[in-house]
């Protein structure tokens, strides 16, 4: 695999090396595969290798019909499938026009929401694993699982919930929901303050993630980015806001932006939405109201056509596409997800880079590989 | 921009344009010849400014013999939404890239090839992307048949 | 003034570090958060959906399955099948399997939404590993065969 | 002749050794163990080389006892860092736990890359422990308690302390990895820099104190620790010395060599079994080490602290004692901080640290010169 540069001539001979990161590799979350050219440490291009977890989703949704489809998405972002549910559940509601109960809808924009602070607080750890603060791992586990045990004894499982339904969820709140999330506020507000005085303000933390991987506004939109990659360049687009699905146009909440498009700027993006998110629960804790929380849903025939919505999941802007024949069964379904455009800027902005870069740029783009494979 | 101004434009630069009046997005169907010609028209437009690559993915349609490509896009600085539709022929499946146009359509484009088997002419890497490169078929065809798959086959 | 800005940023940079170990030390001295998991087990939520379990009634001892077929219908993996055989007067359904595979359940419900007469339930075991495939294919209606 | 037997009372030996283990090794053990070798008819040599083996032997079970002792320090300290228990299975509060990981380190098989330079893969992890043993030799414990008191202790130290780069740099190129290759190379970078600024800060102390011997330096702080006799210098020097310290042992933030997220386990990614352990006991070594030396060149070595010295405790407690707490810094700084860059390793040393050292150096001139350290 080695090849020898054009300088290789000159006097100085120094040789460029190809080297793999990953499939198991301690910084590529999961399998993704990276081969990357370097010079010494630099970092000259790198190939992304996907598809290490391809389970062709696509197709397994051909095969089933509508309602059993739910489960699937659960295994997508399984960090945020609270969302990856709702996103798939709103393109089938919205072709057949049902209307859910408005206390489903909000209850769906308060798992949602708890699904992204605890997906974000995993993330922070996450991150700060990948530039060497262990510590801080464990501090974002911590919140994490509040809220995971929060899920559990909502719908009785911590990752793959299967909650969000056709028609509403599958079971309503239980009693102590409203006051555990309340809890839960509290103790994001807290963890969010100490995230910030533990890593924003550190030096080191500064030094690795400030000017690194700068991706400008129009890369950013040409590459297709959603989420916290795009709002860190500086791009004011939430979905939440911009197209306000379900009941977010209820709630105040603000979209925060980036300056700059680095790595620090999507982390700190990423930081404030989780305290917009209790912002959000704040309000929806005191706006739910009463009433059923599944639709009466009859056969679902989604009627010949094809549908398309998104979704702002923690991760970006998810869409589900798909075409009914008007059977029970999708004739074609496709799953936009939002880590395969964000990680496809990768090539683009750590090229260049030192090789601990690409890590720190990688943790940024916060992908999470079954949601890139599907 | 409004629904039926979009679609306006977008008759006024290819005439033979199909408009279908799909319920949920605007939508027009786009000859190959001028497909390439049209997507440049819309993306660099400063009056219909489509940036953003949605999503991109194709449909089988074995009867009609077309493998059909599938472009969501949006304006961000107009906040407009667009679907454009291509038809390749699936016996000889060929579209040309608009990889150049939306760096987000490389990938996007690599996984139709990877699953549909539509080359993109003029694409900078041509590959596989989420199956090993020695696999043969392209699993999301409706005809694709594969003994290794457990469960339902039906 | 280059002199000076280099202090500064030396100063400051020492101050942020010292913020952050000032951190750490809290948390040094603040309770654990760890669970002894062999040791301390936690109650499962009520809702906590564990492996498909077809319990018996304990009065009468027999399960409910009516053999609707609904369940099977409703698993998108294919994990439940049923054998089923008419009964001695000719007649009835007897169930003679409920097959049931672990390996390829997603732990979805919609087996036990699907039921009608409250036959299935999501237990509470959360410990399926096994040293072996073939262990994962229970047969619910004969409780000798489920593991442990 | 041996020496006369003086009536010799056990209990008033074991007190003194215990109390004050330099007098009594070198007041009775020496003399006599010399008279019984002289003898035997020994002569000098033999009574060196005797001596050389008990103080090998007695290093080696000190090695092995402070290396066990700090892996399982290092794991509480994490733990407790990250709201955990730590090992707490095998023994009362996992205190066997080294033990049982010694255990399962030589049940490991011993692999060899096929495409390793074997002698040197092999012979690698020793070189490191090799230059480990000889910084310890001039370690002083107790008044009078090393193993030999070299007039030029410091120089020594200072020449010897940079051997372990050679163990990492000959594993990194010899295990045929390119991950292992790159951390070889960041170490050798690494260290070769971070030899300068500790030596200059060491200079400063020599200047001080106005000796080369590691004991004179110690004895020299019997009424004032280097650290607030000094002035603000002292402060500075042992900030600088820690920092340098930390990035010449290769610990986070500065364990680029062995960077997890980036380079799986850097260069010794390819061992297993004892062999791997044995870098992690030079590892350990070292950050006892370094403790120890700033102990010894800033806080008093084993002189008690002010009027403490009325309490009657043993000097090499307080010597223990106080590396302790400089060991628990050094983990301190592990579990907070992130990782820095390589490019931003060498800029530290080159930018701040060595003008730091050199200015510290100049006012610490100006400072004796003034008279202070008389």
């Amino acid at each position: 695999m080695m090849n020898l540069s054009p300088q290789s001539k000159d006097a100085l001979k120094t040789e460029e090396y190809w080297i793999n990161m990953g499939p198991q590799h301690p910084s590529t979350h999961g399998v993704l595969r990276l081969v990357m050219r370097l010079d010494g440490e630099t970092v000259l291009e790198v190939v992304p290798h996907l598809g290490y977890i391809h389970r062709s989703m696509e197709r397994m949704c051909e095969w089933d019909v509508y309602p059993q489809l739910v489960h699937l998405t659960d295994r997508m972002d399984y960090l945020s499938a609270m969302m990856t549910n709702w996103a798939y559940v709103q393109v089938v509601e919205k072709s057949m026009g049902l209307v859910v109960p408005e206390r489903a809808e909000y209850i769906r924009v308060m798992v949602a929401e708890l699904n992204r602070l605890s997906s974000h607080a995993m993330w922070f750890g996450a991150y700060c694993m990948d530039l060497g603060a262990a510590s801080a791992f464990f501090y974002g586990f911590r919140e994490r699982e509040i809220v995971v045990d929060l899920f559990e004894t909502l719908c009785g499982q911590r990752l793959t919930y299967h909650y969000v339904r056709i028609g509403g969820v599958s079971k309503d709140l239980t009693e102590d929901f409203v006051p555990r999330v309340l809890d839960i506020c509290e103790t994001f507000k807290r963890a969010v303050d100490e995230y910030e005085a533990l890593v924003s303000g550190n030096v080191i933390f500064q030094q690795r993630t400030k000017g690194i991987g700068v991706l400008s506004a129009e890369k950013a939109i040409s590459y297709g980015c959603g989420g916290a990659v795009l709002r860190g360049s500086g791009v004011k687009f939430d979905l939440r806001k911009n197209e306000p699905y379900s009941v977010y146009d209820r709630f105040e909440f603000d979209v925060p932006v980036g300056k700059n498009g680095d790595c620090f700027d999507r982390y700190q993006v990423r930081l404030e939405e989780m305290r917009q998110s209790v912002r959000i629960l704040e309000q929806a804790v005191k706006q739910i109201p009463g009433g059923p929380s599944m639709a009466d849903v009859k056969a679902i025939r989604p009627p010949k056509g094809e549908y398309y919505a998104r979704l702002e999941t923690a991760r970006g802007d998810m869409g589900v596409y798909f075409v009914s024949q008007g059977g029970t069964k999708p004739y074609r379904m496709k799953f936009r997800s939002a880590c395969f455009s964000n990680l496809s800027c990768l090539p683009e902005i750590s090229a260049g880079w030192k090789l601990a870069d690409v890590v720190s740029i990688l943790g940024s783009l916060d992908v999470v590989i079954p949601d890139i494979d599907r | 921009m409004e629904r039926q101004a979009l679609l306006d434009a977008v008759l006024a630069l290819c005439a033979e344009a199909v408009v279908d009046n799909a319920p949920q997005l605007p939508e027009v169907k786009l000859p190959r010849a001028k497909f390439r010609a049209v997507m440049e028209h819309l993306h660099s437009d400063p009056g219909l400014a489509l940036d953003y690559p949605m999503c991109m993915t194709a449909v089988d349609w074995p009867e009609q013999a077309v493998i059909t490509c599938v472009y969501h896009l949006y304006s961000f600085p107009h906040g407009h939404k667009l679907v454009v539709k291509c038809d390749a022929d699936r016996a000889d499946a060929r579209m040309p890239t608009v990889s150049d146009l939306w760096r987000g359509c490389e990938w996007f484009e690599r996984e139709v090839f990877d699953l549909f088997g539509v080359s993109f002419e003029g694409h900078p890497d041509m590959r596989r992307i989420m199956l090993t490169d020695d696999w043969v078929g392209f699993p999301l065809r409706k005809d694709y048949r594969d003994s290794r798959i457990a469960g339902k086959t039906y | 003034m280059g002199l000076f800005i280099w202090i500064r940023d030396i100063a400051t940079g020492f101050g942020s570090l010292l913020v952050g170990m000032g951190v750490t030390i809290k948390e040094f001295f603040s309770k654990d958060v760890t669970q002894q998991y062999p040791d301390e087990r936690w109650r499962m939520a009520d809702r906590f959906r564990g492996r498909v379990d077809l319990p018996l009634d304990p009065l009468s001892g027999a399960h409910k399955c009516t053999l609707c077929m609904m369940c099977v219908r409703a698993c998108p993996n294919d994990s439940l099948e049923i054998v089923q055989s008419k009964g001695p007067d000719g007649k009835t359904r007897v169930l003679d399997k409920y097959i049931y595979k672990l390996g390829t359940c997603t732990l979805c419900e919609l087996c036990v939404e699907a039921c009608n007469f409250d036959a299935i339930r999501m237990n509470h075991d959360y410990e399926m590993a096994t040293y072996d495939r073939q262990e994962l294919t229970l047969i619910l209606n004969e409780p000798a065969t489920r593991p442990r | 002749m041996p020496a006369s037997p003086q009536p010799f009372v056990l209990s008033a030996f074991v007190v003194q050794l215990l109390l004050h283990p330099g007098a009594a090794l070198s007041g009775t053990v020496g003399p006599a163990l010399k008279g019984l070798l002289l003898g035997l008819g020994l002569g000098d040599t033999g009574y060196n080389a005797v001596v050389a083996l008990l103080c090998f032997v007695v290093m080696s079970g000190f090695v092995t006892v402070t290396a066990l002792v700090l892996t399982l320090a290092e794991r509480k300290v994490a733990a407790y860092f990250q709201n955990r228990k730590g090992p707490n299975r095998v023994g009362p509060w996992g205190l066997l736990q080294p033990i049982a990981d010694v255990v399962k380190l030589l049940q490991k098989e011993d692999t060899v890359p096929r495409a390793a330079d074997r002698p040197i893969f092999l012979l690698a992890p020793f070189i490191g422990m090799i230059a480990t043993y000889m910084v310890l030799a001039v370690i002083p414990f107790d008044q009078g308690l090393s193993v030999t008191d070299l007039d030029l202790g410091v120089l020594y130290i200072t020449a010897v302390s940079g051997l372990g780069v050679l163990s990492i740099l000959m594993a990194g190129w010899s295990s045929a990895n390119k991950y292992s290759l790159l951390g070889g190379l960041r170490s050798a970078a690494q260290i070769v820099s971070y030899e300068l600024s500790p030596a200059l800060v060491v200079l400063s102390v020599v200047l001080f104190s106005g000796t080369l011997s590691v004991q004179a330096i110690v004895e020299k702080q019997s009424a004032q620790w280097n650290l607030w006799h000094m002035g603000p210098m002292g402060v500075l020097g042992m900030l600088i010395y820690l920092t340098a310290g930390t990035a010449e042992i290769n610990r986070a933030p500065f364990d680029l060599p062995e960077a997890e997220s980036e380079l799986t386990a850097g260069y010794h990614t390819e061992y297993s079994g004892m062999r791997f352990s044995m870098f992690q006991l030079a590892e350990f070594m070292n950050m006892f080490i370094i403790a120890a030396l700033t102990v010894t060149l800033f806080l008093g070595g084993w002189q008690p602290l002010g009027l403490l010295r009325f309490l009657g405790v043993p000097g090499y407690v307080w010597f223990f004692g106080k590396t302790t707490g400089v060991m628990f810094v050094i983990m301190w700084f592990r579990w907070t901080f992130p990782r820095v860059r390589v490019d931003q390793l060498m800029k530290l040393e080159w930018k701040i640290l060595l003008p730091l050292s050199f200015i510290n150096l100049v006012l610490v001139a100006l400072w004796a010169a003034a008279g202070v350290g008389k």
